[in-house]
């Protein structure tokens, strides 16, 4: 099960990648979010996946799963979210100010001269 | 259009005391099954919501004229309060402290430190997704 | 403590000046600075009966003492010399500024801090021992020269001639740092002295011959060496008195000086004496040589600053022979050293004079340009007399103290012949044949100096001011030097016993234990020897030159710009640290964050796999791994499916619903994994984030219809593989090849004991890593006002000019 | 155990939460800022000499013993870089009551920059590395607040560019914290060295470190990562640059130092030779980018990219020399940068361009302001008796001791090229004919601006003359770098 989930996480942060290299803003945002979801099942399944029972503790259970990742990746999802918020609410702050959601068109000029 | 407001609001009222006890269950759930400060704190905003998309935000404002900024605030001094209470007495920042009571009606229950600092973060984060509702929402 | 607290009177005075320039206005601020040198000159002369007697005087002040750092004034024959030459000169100089710079004009206090500053980096660099702080002065001269070259601030050829001295000088600075490290590492100590007792096991280490070229690099650049003078001429920029102090009789010298210090330690390599020598030969050469070039008096001053220097360099360079010759103590091979001293002494008189002769001419005439000057001789007749003693003195003639080291150089460059190690015999008839015909061009532009400006047609229209002869008190100074020139003439041995000897067995203490071993002599008149007909030579030739002069200067003017050094530097400086690095850098900081990402991620997974590969470390292992679900193994197409939508979606609607499905399945798998807290904050948070994504991009437009063009599409394609590959084959590996077990099993025996909780996820994320939890939500709370600052604070429509640039 | 240790991370924060009351309070904010930082600084220093006196400082939170629990560890390195930090912090804060603006003031800039000092203080102090990754975001996100805080066309645009590059390079963070935890099961950084050590650092690990190099390189701005710094450090207002400059790409920095003087450190002809070569590259990159450029802002923020190449280079070497001067150019260079951009600001205030070829002659004017930034320049630079110049001694000692005698004379060759691109800022703006002068200088503006800058150069002066006494902390620093066990036994075993 982990090397099947090791090529999915491989699949999301490719798909990830590729919406990030796009031009349009949005796409972009949807990127990060397909990477974050990569990097939480990447987590999960660096914990592995053995031991039957979620980590609640029930009697008559001995075998848990490592409850660590999943602690980690809660952190996680909650900093992402904080991110995904702030950055979509700053391309829409973005595309009232510069009328574009175009990455090409956001090059601004460096200062060469 | 008026008729359906109304029975909306109405209905809206009673979801969002469901909802908001529903995850007053979750948030003392959190420490021995599934749920916590943080999801309770979620389904706390969405039960606001609720109450926003049935109403507007003005109304809204009204019912709960609360300023969620310093909602955030008091959670973060909340959660860093609970954290710091140890370090008065000698022992290390974020050692939480317990106790098993038995309480009429609830029977054994546990006292802990920690379900203070969970509160906190309950209160984080209803505070800044209502932030977030309400100035995009404003700005519209 | 004196002989330290010395080293820094100056740059204690120079604290005062801006007072003594602002409250005292109506006395010029160099009277008060003149005090300084004075006391300096007094102080050092009292060190004289004890140093001639061969003895050394050391003092020392901690700086750095754990890193072994640490002020010290070393005074030796050699630093003597120095020091003195230093305050004497620097008094003089001090003297002639007071009438050359108009206290109503000028920023004085700035000029004298300057100066003052100088004057103590420069004993500095003289007297330290310790490597690390003859570096601190060293690099010290060259700031304090950058900002009186810079004296004049607005003027472009001031600011850019600064420039130049500075990138020139520190850059050799850096490098010798850099052979002070290297020696340092060999020999255990930033001492200079405890080096030199080493010198023989020093020359072993693999790196000496790079530690040598490093320190030289420093020295050829202060002294203004082949091919690093070009900072010379542009230093001219600087007022008259800092050329005469500065740029003639002193910081150039450092590199003499240095040069001087290490031989000891450096004498027993080949390389040092060829490229001390043959760099020193080429200078005195080009130097002379295009000394007749220039039309600017302080130009043709300029190029005849660096021969000299060359020559000196030369000289030393040839005075390294003697550590290879048995008994050189009584050999010709002896006369090198002491020439080279002795013709330092005389050059910082003869040039020190001209310089302030230049100043004079410059200041009273308007012009310093040689083709609008002549006949001055009979409006200045004071400022010629001590021309002509200077360049008399300079071309090496008798009855002045130029011709008794020119002798002595023609001397030991002819000794050379005789030195038949490290192959010299082949290149050693060269020696004296350059310093021949580089002594004719001296002799030329010695008189081309003189004769051009005070002889022939007074042209009186032509000059910016009408000419008259300078105020007594610049002529003081100037004249103290010339009577200086002729003294020493007469009285050699007395000078040279006092001053050159001392210093002469601090460069040769392979020969000589005291200044009583050195076993010479100077007389004007030593009979027909080989040097005499030489001389002789230079002047038959010289003449002969110099009278027809107008007929072949024109041959300068053949020699094309482009390829001088100048255009080096200029090309250097201007094009490739300027206009060629922008137009470098623009070809990939285009501002486009896409190719930024590109760059980044076509690296990223490059040196990521590359180390998997050459590391060994890729390997795969069934072993360990759980079974498949089939409940997963559905999750895994419908997730899939849905990022394939995200990625192909035509409309945002799509691609966000395509995104939230990915979310809600992701929150499936942690149900399948076991995992029931994260499935439930996933779900909320999808939604909650579909909501949020919906509602911000309400606003925004349809995915523009432009294609990608297909290269960029087919790179973005290939990048992301990479980075997708990358995540695999590591995941894999890391999988395959847990080494340790975790430690999570800790949690689960004591999480009901010790943190009184049942829900072991949650308990650690408010207990065992409650830590975690309280910035998580710190974030979330940043979030929340950053959020709320950026929708209410709008500062764009007033926007500042220079900020949006 | 020594809960004091956390002191310099939760002040900043308990000062950060009560900012978000009383938002509109000038007055308020201001005072409470500076109040909060002054109690942070008196604290810093205290942990300082406390680290100084009784060795590593440790403290294991909520009693949970070492792996288990979240260590904080104050050595030397670390405590010395919290109160740098947080005296940088306290200039620029100064600084900003002069040049951020009201309307900034108004809206969360004071709690951004101690929420940035609270994670940027965390990260430096942390001994767990996915508590560091949580730092890493509050310090993030809080530079996330201040890049952005004002809403200008540039800042918007620019802001993008930066959050995206932290976002993949948070994922990359978190992904390989995971391999990592994967392969030693542990997450405590001192249990990390320790079982490393254990299974002698096999191809996996040294891939897991090239990752964590590459990670931390984002943040640092190494070669080939760095590309995205120059626009997005020149958008936000000069105190918010002078707070990114002197201090983010620091944290960068310092996790590479750390992770690799720490965990990494049995394939060091691999590792530590690939850092090397990238160290040299950054600094290559970052020289082009210094000459390339006429903008005072760029000149700066470039010379920022050759400084983490020379600190990096010295770590590379892995000797005692190299180390303690990389630790030495580290803080130096914290200091410097935020009084170059301090002092740029100025000149930026008083001109009203950035354009190198519009300014001049401000020597006539502002003599004072010009020879502060000469000094500045110089001690960038490297010109001994100031800042920079026994840090770049340093680690050019250690490079010869390590054989790199050739990449050791670029090192001091590239301190020319510093010189040369901030001289002609000197030559240029101060030096020649009047430039373009903006036309409403505030006297008091000024004064605001001047003092804490010239504050700043003053302890960058003293922190060369002085090194004296600062060597015996640096030392210390450079001792328990070249000597994991320290570190490793301060946390596990409990010895301090």
């Amino acid at each position: 099960m982990e090397i099947i989930m090791a090529f999915v996480c491989g699949f999301l942060f490719m798909a990830a990648i590729y919406l990030i290299l796009s031009r349009s803003l949005l796409r972009i945002i949807i990127g990060t979010g397909l990477l974050s979801h990569g990097a939480h099942l990447l987590i999960i399944t660096m914990g592995g996946f053995g031991g039957n029972n979620p980590p609640v503790l029930a009697d008559g259970v001995t075998e848990y799963v490592d409850p660590l990742p999943q602690a980690l990746i809660l952190t996680a999802i909650v900093i992402s979210f904080g991110v995904t918020a702030f950055f979509l609410v700053l391309a829409y702050r973005s595309y009232q100010e510069l009328k574009t959601d175009d990455m090409t068109q956001m090059k601004g000029s460096e200062d060469h001269e | 259009m008026k008729v359906n407001n109304v029975i909306l609001q109405f209905t809206a009222k009673i979801v969002f005391f469901i909802i908001f006890f529903f995850a007053v269950h979750i948030f003392f759930a959190g420490h021995y099954t599934p749920g916590g400060g943080f999801v309770g704190g979620l389904v706390t905003a969405s039960a606001i919501v609720l109450l926003v998309i049935a109403f507007d935000l003005n109304t809204v404002h009204k019912l709960l004229p609360i300023n969620y900024i310093y909602v955030v605030a008091i959670g973060l001094i909340l959660a860093l309060g609970t954290a710091a209470i140890s370090m008065f007495v000698e022992q290390p920042f974020f050692t939480h402290f317990f106790d098993y009571f038995y309480l009429p009606l609830f029977g054994k229950t546990s006292l802990h430190t920690a379900a203070l600092f969970d509160l906190g973060v309950y209160l984080v984060v209803v505070g800044v997704t209502m932030t977030i509702i309400q100035t995009i929402g404003d700005d519209e | 403590m004196l002989q330290i607290l010395c080293l820094f009177i100056p740059i204690i005075a120079a604290f005062f000046m801006p007072f003594f320039f602002k409250k005292i206005r109506n006395v010029h601020t160099g009277w008060f600075v003149l005090l300084v040198p004075l006391f300096l000159v007094i102080y050092y002369t009292t060190f004289i009966p004890v140093i001639s007697k061969g003895e050394t005087i050391i003092e020392q002040l901690n700086w750095i003492p754990s890193l072994g750092i640490s002020f010290v004034s070393y005074i030796d024959g050699l630093s003597l010399l120095f020091s003195l030459l230093i305050s004497g000169i620097g008094a003089l100089v001090v003297l002639y500024s007071i009438f050359y710079l108009n206290r109503k004009k000028e920023q004085l206090h700035n000029f004298y801090i300057y100066l003052l500053i100088f004057m103590s980096a420069m004993l500095g660099v003289v007297q330290s021992d310790n490597m690390i702080t003859l570096y601190l002065f060293w690099e010290l001269t060259s700031i304090s020269s950058f900002l009186l070259i810079g004296y004049w601030f607005n003027r472009d050829k001031s600011r850019f001639g600064a420039l130049k001295s500075m990138m020139i000088t520190v850059a050799g600075g850096m490098l010798m740092l850099g052979g002070f490290v290297l020696l340092s590492l060999m020999g255990g100590t930033f001492s200079i002295r405890a080096l030199i007792e080493q010198a023989p096991q020093l020359a072993t280490n693999d790196l000496f011959i790079i530690a040598l070229i490093l320190i030289l690099l420093g020295a050829f650049t202060k002294s203004a060496q082949f091919p690093f003078y070009i900072w010379l001429p542009d230093a001219m920029e600087a007022p008259t008195p800092v050329s005469a102090y500065l740029h003639s009789a002193t910081m150039v010298k450092a590199g003499i000086y240095l040069v001087a210090r290490f031989t000891p330690v450096f004498a027993l390599s080949e390389a040092w004496i060829w490229l001390v020598a043959g760099i020193g030969l080429l200078t005195l050469f080009w130097g002379s040589f295009f000394a007749l070039k220039q039309t600017d008096l302080k130009g043709i001053l300029a190029f005849s600053t660096v021969s000299q220097l060359g020559l000196i360099m030369s000289l030393l360079g040839v005075s390294a022979i003697a550590y290879h010759v048995d008994g050189a103590e009584d050999t010709v091979f002896k006369y090198a050293a002491f020439a080279a001293i002795f013709h330092l002494i005389n050059h910082a008189t003869f040039k020190g004079s001209l310089f302030m002769i230049a100043g004079i001419v410059d200041h009273e005439t308007g012009t310093r340009d040689i083709r609008k000057l002549g006949g001055l001789m009979s409006l200045m007749p004071v400022s010629f007399t001590v021309a002509l003693i200077g360049s008399f003195s300079m071309a090496g003639l008798p009855p002045f103290n130029g011709f008794l080291s020119k002798e002595m150089f023609l001397t030991a460059m002819l000794s050379v012949t005789e030195f038949d190690l490290f192959n010299f015999s082949t290149w050693a008839p060269l020696f004296p044949i350059v310093a021949w015909i580089a002594s004719v061009f001296t002799f030329i532009y010695s008189f081309y100096f003189v004769f051009k400006t005070f002889t022939g047609k007074l042209n009186v229209d032509q000059l910016p001011t009408k000419p008259h002869e300078a105020p007594i008190g610049m002529l003081i100074s100037p004249v103290i030097l010339a009577g200086l020139v002729v003294t020493i003439f007469f009285i050699p041995n007395i000078v040279t016993d006092t001053f050159v000897k001392p210093a002469v067995v601090a460069i040769q203490p392979f020969l000589y234990t005291s200044p009583n071993d050195v076993n010479i002599h100077v007389s004007a008149w030593h009979g027909p020897t080989p040097e005499l007909f030489m001389t002789i030579g230079i002047v038959i030739v010289g003449l002969l030159l110099f009278l027809t002069l107008s007929k072949w200067q024109k041959l300068y003017s053949i020699l094309p710009e482009r390829f001088t050094l100048n255009r080096l530097y200029d090309i250097t400086i201007n094009e490739l640290l300027g206009s060629w690095m922008t137009r470098f850098s623009k070809l990939y900081m285009t501002g486009s964050i896409r190719k930024y990402l590109g760059y980044m991620f076509t690296a990223i997974p490059l040196i990521v796999i590359g180390t998997l590969i050459v590391k060994n470390a890729f390997s795969v292992t069934f072993e360990g791994s759980s079974p498949i679900h089939l409940y997963a193994v559905i999750l895994i197409v419908v997730l899939v499916i849905g990022t394939l939508t995200t990625v192909f979606a035509r409309s945002r609607i799509t691609s966000i619903i395509a995104l939230g499905s990915v979310g809600y399945t992701v929150s499936l798998f942690f149900v399948i994994f076991n995992a029931p807290d994260l499935a439930l904050t996933q779900l909320v948070i999808e939604t909650i984030s579909v909501a949020l994504f919906l509602m911000a991009f309400y606003h925004l437009p349809k995915f523009s219809k432009v294609e990608e063009r297909t290269r960029f599409k087919f790179g973005r394609a290939f990048i992301s593989i990479a980075v997708g590959v990358m995540v695999t084959l590591v995941a894999l590996s890391s999988h395959s090849q847990k080494f340790i077990e975790s430690i999570s099993n800790y949690y689960k025996e004591t999480v009901y004991t010790e943190a009184g909780g049942g829900n072991i996820v949650n308990v650690i994320l408010v207990d065992y890593r409650g830590f975690d939890t309280l910035f998580e939500i710190a974030v979330l709370a940043i979030a929340g006002i950053s959020i709320f600052a950026m929708i209410k604070l709008r500062l764009s429509r007033k926007e500042k000019n220079y900020e949006s640039k | 155990m020594n809960n004091f240790l956390l002191l310099p991370i939760i002040i900043p924060f308990f000062f950060a939460m009560i900012l978000m009351f009383g938002q509109k309070n000038l007055k308020y904010q201001r005072i409470t800022t500076i109040l909060g930082l002054i109690i942070s600084i008196i604290c810093a220093f205290a942990l300082l000499f406390n680290v100084k006196e009784n060795g590593p400082q440790t403290l294991t939170l909520g009693s949970w013993p070492a792996p288990f629990g979240i260590t904080m560890v104050s050595d030397m390195l670390s405590a010395l870089l919290v109160l740098t930090t947080l005296v940088i912090a306290f200039f620029i804060v100064w600084y900003g009551f002069g040049s951020i603006g009201k309307e900034r003031e108004r809206f969360f800039y004071y709690p951004g920059v101690m929420f940035i000092l609270t994670g940027v203080n965390g990260a430096f102090t942390t001994g767990d590395i996915f508590n560091m990754f949580v730092f890493f975001e509050v310090l993030l996100m809080a530079s996330y607040l201040l890049i952005v805080l004002g809403g200008e066309k540039s800042q918007l645009r620019e802001s993008i560019k930066y959050i995206l590059v932290n976002v993949i390079s948070s994922a990359l963070f978190v992904i390989t914290v995971a391999y990592l935890y994967s392969v030693v099961g542990t997450l405590n950084m001192a249990d990390i060295s320790v079982k490393i050590a254990e299974i002698n650092q096999p191809g996996i690990v040294t891939v897991i470190a090239v990752l964590f190099l590459l990670v931390f390189g984002m943040k640092a701005a190494i070669f080939p990562l760095y590309f995205w710094l120059p626009n997005a450090y020149a958008a936000p207002p000069i105190p918010v640059l002078a707070l990114f400059g002197a201090l983010l790409t620091k944290v960068g920095v310092y996790a590479i130092m750390r992770t690799y003087t720490l965990f990494f450190t049995h394939d060091l002809a691999f590792t530590h030779e690939l850092l090397l070569v990238l160290a040299i590259l950054t600094i290559i990159a970052g020289s082009i980018g210094a000459l390339a450029h006429f903008d005072v802002k760029q000149i700066i923020i470039y010379n920022i990219v050759i400084a983490v190449g020379v600190i990096l280079f010295g770590v590379a070497q892995m000797n005692e020399a190299a180390l303690e001067g990389a630790v030495f150019y580290l803080v130096h260079d914290m200091i410097i940068k935020a009084a170059l951009f301090m002092l740029i600001g100025i000149v930026i205030y008083i001109t009203g361009t950035t354009n190198l070829r519009q300014m001049g002659g401000l020597m006539k004017n502002y003599p004072a302001l010009g020879w502060f930034y000469l000094i500045a320049a110089l001690g960038l630079a490297g010109v001994p008796p100031l800042s920079g110049f026994i840090g770049k001694l340093l680690i050019i000692q250690g490079g010869f001791e390590a054989g790199n005698t050739w990449s050791s004379i670029f090192i001091l060759a590239s301190s020319l090229v510093v010189l040369l691109s901030v001289i002609r800022i000197f030559i240029y703006a101060f030096w020649g004919e009047q430039g373009q002068v903006s036309n409403n200088i505030n006297k008091t503006t000024y004064n605001i601006m001047f003092y804490p800058t010239v504050l700043l150069v003053f302890i960058s002066i003293l922190y060369g003359v002085g090194t004296e006494f600062v060597v015996p902390f640096i030392d210390d620093a450079a001792k328990l770098l070249s000597d994991p066990s320290i570190y490793t036994d301060a946390v596990l075993k409990g010895g301090n």
